[in-house]
């Protein structure tokens, strides 16, 4: 089952790589929304605060971080064991682990671009929604989601690019396992180890070219809906 | 009774501190100075400055010291002194933005007409951007009236248009006030504009309530600053005597007075309102017949005042149970001897507003 | 959901591995075998954790044994090979150098294993330190993260020279590009390798049957076309 | 000639295709309605748009085919029809953007006298968000002020100030454009305004100029729509014959006629400009004696007119070889038999502007 | 020399992080500065392409893009063969090499946040500037700098933060030399390999509190001198 000179067992690395970018990029933006929104209109001062924290992730290396996930999610860390003693089973070397792991290290990448597009957005449109009978849920959809979205789309980009990428984190918590946490990065990574050079190259240029194209995609499907300016 | 509030409110230095009631429908003008709190007392009418104090409307409360009802759930239109049109909308859409929110069994208002009325049926397909200043005052108005409020809070909303649009929107939002029956709060620095559109006046200064009260009280009150206005000006109620389509004129009947006043169409109503400009009106101490003056009526002087415009003085006439007023060059008072209390003859050019 | 059974190998396994998990599978098709290479630190983290390894494969006998010792061994640690370091050279024959030859100014960038935690690299500063070339070399070494890492920066040519494992260099498509200069084994400690059964696999059948599988005569003359020194030779 | 131009541009359906020539100093009011074409071409003077054409101001070559002197190079000050505060700088930082890019050498505005004069000082130290609409709007015109500018573009800059702001701020500017001895090219929708600054004007519709000359001139012009506007006015020139202290009264000869204006303090100059609206001037048969308007002038009936003011007719004046315009009723023309040619007397209400 | 127990060693990488987030976050803002401006107001094609370029970094595995920088910067590759060629010597495991390899890596993260911050801003304020005679450099201090505040924050946070951390590309093409390329990453990354933990655990708590303390002061100094609303 050779496609493209791309082995099956790197088939299936890619399709998790790719079901694990779109999950944690969908549950962070959804996450992330109304810290961000938080953020963007909080006066408290433990703001910078969390503000440095959701930084944080991005200070240490990702096979550290992997490392304290590891130890956190594992059967002895203080989620994994928790979960262990309520019976179900601890989270590291499984895909909801990655999900975690790849969730955590993107945060900063999700948070800030939504924080800024909240805070240039200002009140006002906010204002005239709720004069217009527009609830909050309904200004969310109608009024926030829309203004913001470019700040959306960095988000969602920089997250998704970047866990397709994510190495470090992904190994270490996930361990590599084929058909259930190998991912492609795991995999070009082993190629090159293993010297298989040929089949690295094939794989990198795959997910860059998918990659590329579904930006492409992306971003000229903004410009084609995008508003030429802000209005004065 | 039908708005009365009460609200407090520090920014700074500023502080707002008005307490209000306006009549359960009608057109309340908001007059004041630049920086006197206009703009902050229609955003606590609106829920959207979260004031100390209280506010009922048709006898709801909408907030006291335990409630506050959401902006959202307030039946209100807000015209914004800067249109702040969504820009990530066509026109079309910042129009159905509110107009869709409303329950079809409560709309009042017609899509349709409304575009038409405000001019901006060209305009529908348009982004905000590709609009000009006052392109985009007309939909901001038009959108907040789609929204079938029943509350109007309109704050400086024909500010940058031109006297034609003005004309073409006014008698709209007129016949709108009297078809909608609510109240409409109305922020204007155009005395002109105020007088033909409202009933009745709160007068601002520095966050505090001046004075409120019918408009014509407030407009010939010595006291306060409108009558020593530039375009100061009386409003007279009077009686519809008489229509002559053929010269378009109208007989009104104001106490014991006649008056006469050119008008397009015959009164709809059998009481019509007039506007007379101090500065349209003068005093002559004869009845002059060969004049193109319509009206020269027998009033009564009741208050010479100062007036702060150069050389002249401020006449106020009673005209039955009314006041009129009138501004008079100095060598005219002097010239024409006028005291208090003499009969004198009023030269006046009046204006049918409603 | 059945699972294979899972083993975790050193990287420098990876060539031999493969080969022999090859004989295995068609020996005994029933006992399906499934192998991640990687670094021998990481597998032992990993296997402190929870990971699903049923055979681990280290470079270095220490991270089995402190294994062992925690409790994680389903039994002792089996020693499976010795490692040899070699001079290794993408752009010339290393065949002629010696580890006296790495003194020479023409070699700008002589790349090892990082000494602070790779084995390889370890073994390759004691032998320089042995031939007394350590301080003259210091400052022209650079540092892989691992024996594979250290080879690519010797093929990417960045690095003239590089000490590695003789496990890579047997590898067909090494061996084409030249020769290698095997290092005495007497100017540094053993490099033992070991390997143990994981906690989890102690009633694994196919593990048990793997473990003695590395034993059989097949498996050891794999090993050494490979360039492992067996234990017991 | 000072400022000349020809521009063309296309924004969607709208086409600017406008060429002028405006004199060397004195303002020039732009007017059009709403969508004319009026920021467009500001924009274009200031080199905002890159329109085809070309600009050359007090004889240098701004823009043509070769050249396009880019907006910071053009030393010109520009009120927005929004506001446009820089909102990361105090007012005080925000006033002083463009006074400090000036050398010091060539600024010809007093920081300290502009401030005052807008009313602006106790904001020096808020941030724009903190601002009322009508401080915004000052606080803007007094930035674009502070760049001792050589060509000063004006887009609606009191349209949210209240009366007495306006009032303020008016003698100022019409203070500065006499010291300054720049063009000034004004945008506003209020006939008062502009015929108290303009000297000059320029009518746009749909992106083309309608006319263009002295201001006098076109407010008169029945076949322009100025005539017929609801303020209608005309401008006259008069020389200063004599200043009465006492009654603060100033004495005009207009040709061999003679006219009384109300006036706070004596005339500077030699000459004054009178702002006399249609609806301020009535006709009468014989001179009138005892009443309180001060000029009963003889004119000559050169035109009457349609008017769109129901039951009205707009008669154009002669007096001397300047015109003036009267907004009769019909009901009048007819009683007074009124027929062009005839001669009558003119009560005037007249007001001094400069 | 060892200081809260943390080795001399491991204080010379934690200088050289420092020095090489510094270095190679000045220079990618600096050089993402007209690209992002471009791209904010450009309305040709090509930009959704350029836009799709710069996130593709992130797409493959750090190690991955390390091992094809080795190759391009290193003797043999077009960049360092060329300089060879020029006399001078290539870049691979110099800390030229490093701050290329970790501007590279961090592009998507500087271009995006400013791109976003120069749309947001519109192009009225630029307007007023010209008006009063700010010229092209006096629009970008006076202006357009402090307008978009927000997003050259985000842009330094992100890519400072994430260069502290970065670990598979600086491994690859540094080669971890002590003093020269071996920043506290690969540190952190050998003392864990070691299986040093205390080491590992002593240096990432540095580096996490000295990241931690560095972010909330910046973000103080931010909330300090923040505008509190956009201007209606
Ligand atoms: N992108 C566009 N597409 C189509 N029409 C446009 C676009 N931009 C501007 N226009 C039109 O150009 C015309 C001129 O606009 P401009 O802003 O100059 O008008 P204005 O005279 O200043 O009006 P106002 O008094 O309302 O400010 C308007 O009719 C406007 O709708
Ligand atoms: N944050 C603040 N700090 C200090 N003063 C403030 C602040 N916000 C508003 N103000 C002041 O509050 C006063 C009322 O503002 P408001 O906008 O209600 O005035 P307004 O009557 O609408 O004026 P305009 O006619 O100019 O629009 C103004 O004097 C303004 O300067
Ligand atoms: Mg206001
Ligand atoms: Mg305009």
């Amino acid at each position: 089952m050779t496609w493209l000179g791309i082995g099956e067992a790197d088939w299936i690395a890619l399709q998790l790589t790719f079901r694990l970018a779109l999950i944690s990029t969908a549950l962070l933006l959804v996450l992330c929304l109304p810290l961000a929104w938080w953020l963007a209109h909080t006066q408290r001062r433990i703001k910078v605060v969390i503000e440095a924290l959701v930084a944080l992730p991005l200070v240490l290396p990702p096979t550290v971080i992997g490392f304290y996930l590891l130890i956190l999610l594992g059967p002895r860390g203080a989620v994994g064991g928790t979960l262990e003693r309520l019976g179900a089973s601890h989270l590291a070397f499984t895909f909801t682990g990655l999900v975690i792991g790849s969730m955590i290290y993107s945060l900063p990448f999700v948070v800030q671009p939504l924080q800024n597009a909240f805070q240039a957005m200002g009140r006002r449109p906010l204002e005239v929604a709720a004069t217009l009978r527009a609830g909050p849920w309904d200004r969310l959809v109608s009024v926030v989601l829309p203004l913001s979205r470019q700040g959306l789309l960095t988000a969602a980009v920089l997250s998704f690019a970047h866990t397709l990428g994510e190495f470090g984190v992904l190994l270490m918590i996930g361990g590599g396992i084929p058909g259930q946490t190998q991912v492609a990065s795991i995999a070009i990574y082993s190629h090159v180890e293993g010297m298989d050079y040929a089949s690295a190259h094939r794989l990198s240029l795959f997910l860059i070219v998918t990659a590329f194209v579904m930006l492409v995609c992306i971003y000229a499907l903004n410009k084609r809906f995008k508003i030429v300016g802000v209005a004065p | 009774m039908s708005l009365a509030c009460e609200f407090r409110l520090a920014r700074g230095d500023f502080a707002l501190d008005a307490r209000m009631t306006l009549p359960e429908r009608g057109v309340t003008a908001l007059f004041g100075r630049s920086g006197s709190g206009k703009t902050t007392l229609l955003r606590c009418l609106a829920g959207l400055e979260r004031a100390e104090g209280w506010l009922t409307v048709n006898g709801c409360r909408w907030q006291d010291d335990e409630r506050f009802l959401p902006v959202h759930r307030r039946p209100l239109g807000y015209v914004f002194q800067e249109a702040s049109l969504f820009p990530h909308l066509r026109v079309r859409d910042n129009l159905r933005y509110g107009y869709r929110r409303v329950p079809v069994a409560r709309r009042r208002v017609d899509f349709d007409e409304t575009v038409r009325l405000l001019g901006v049926e060209a305009l529908l397909e348009r982004y905000p951007q590709a609009l000009s200043g006052g392109q985009r005052q007309r939909v901001a108005i038009a959108r907040a009236l789609l929204a079938s409020p029943r509350l109007l809070l309109m704050d400086e909303p024909m500010a940058s248009l031109d006297a034609t649009s003005k004309a073409e929107i006014l008698p709209y939002l007129e016949r709108l006030h009297d078809h909608l029956e609510i109240p409409v709060v109305y922020v204007s620095h155009a005395l002109d504009e105020v007088a033909r559109l409202a009933d009745h006046m709160v007068l601002l200064e520095a966050g505090r309530v001046l004075a409120t009260g019918p408009l014509h009280e407030l407009l010939t009150r010595s006291d306060l600053p409108l009558a020593h206005a530039d375009n100061a000006a009386a409003v007279l109620e009077a009686q519809v005597l008489d229509y002559d389509a053929g010269r378009q004129l109208v007989t009104l009947g104001c106490g014991d007075v006649r008056l006469r006043v050119s008008r397009e169409q015959a009164p709809s109503s059998q009481r019509l309102r007039l506007s007379i400009r101090a500065s349209d009106v003068a005093i002559s101490l004869s009845q002059a017949r060969d004049s193109s003056v319509l009206n020269c009526l027998p009033v009564r002087i009741a208050e010479i005042d100062d007036d702060p415009h150069p050389g002249h003085r401020l006449v106020r006439l009673a005209l039955g149970d009314q006041a009129l007023l009138a501004r008079i060059p100095r060598e005219a008072v002097e010239r024409l001897a006028l005291v208090p209390g003499m009969a004198v003859h009023a030269q006046v050019r009046a204006r049918a507003l409603t | 959901d059945p699972q294979p059974t899972r083993i975790a190998a050193a990287s420098d396994l990876r060539f031999a591995m493969d080969e022999i998990l090859e004989n295995f599978a068609s020996d005994h098709p029933e006992h399906p075998i499934e192998v991640l290479y990687g670094s021998s630190g990481r597998f032992r983290s990993q296997i402190e954790h929870g990971a699903p390894f049923d055979l681990f494969f280290s470079a270095d006998i220490a991270y089995p044994r402190a294994l062992e010792q925690a409790g994680h061994a389903a039994g002792e640690v089996i020693p499976y090979a010795e490692g040899r370091i070699v001079i290794w050279s993408d752009g010339l024959d290393a065949s002629a150098l010696t580890l006296s030859d790495l003194a020479d100014e023409r070699f700008r960038r002589i790349a090892i294993a990082n000494p602070r935690h790779a084995p390889y690299g370890d073994r390759a500063r004691e032998a320089l330190r042995a031939s007394g070339l350590w301080e003259t070399l210091e400052r022209r070494l650079v540092f892989g993260e691992n024996i594979a890492h250290t080879l690519q920066l010797v093929q990417s040519g960045a690095a003239e020279v590089g000490i590695i494992a003789l496990s890579l260099v047997r590898h067909p498509s090494i061996l084409d590009q030249g020769g290698y200069h095997l290092i005495d084994d007497a100017l540094h400690a053993p490099l033992t390798q070991g390997f143990i059964i994981t906690r989890r696999a102690a009633d694994n059948p196919t593990a048990r049957l793997f473990a003695d599988y590395m034993s059989a005569a097949e498996t050891r003359s794999i090993m050494r076309a490979y360039g492992f020194q067996l234990p017991d030779e």
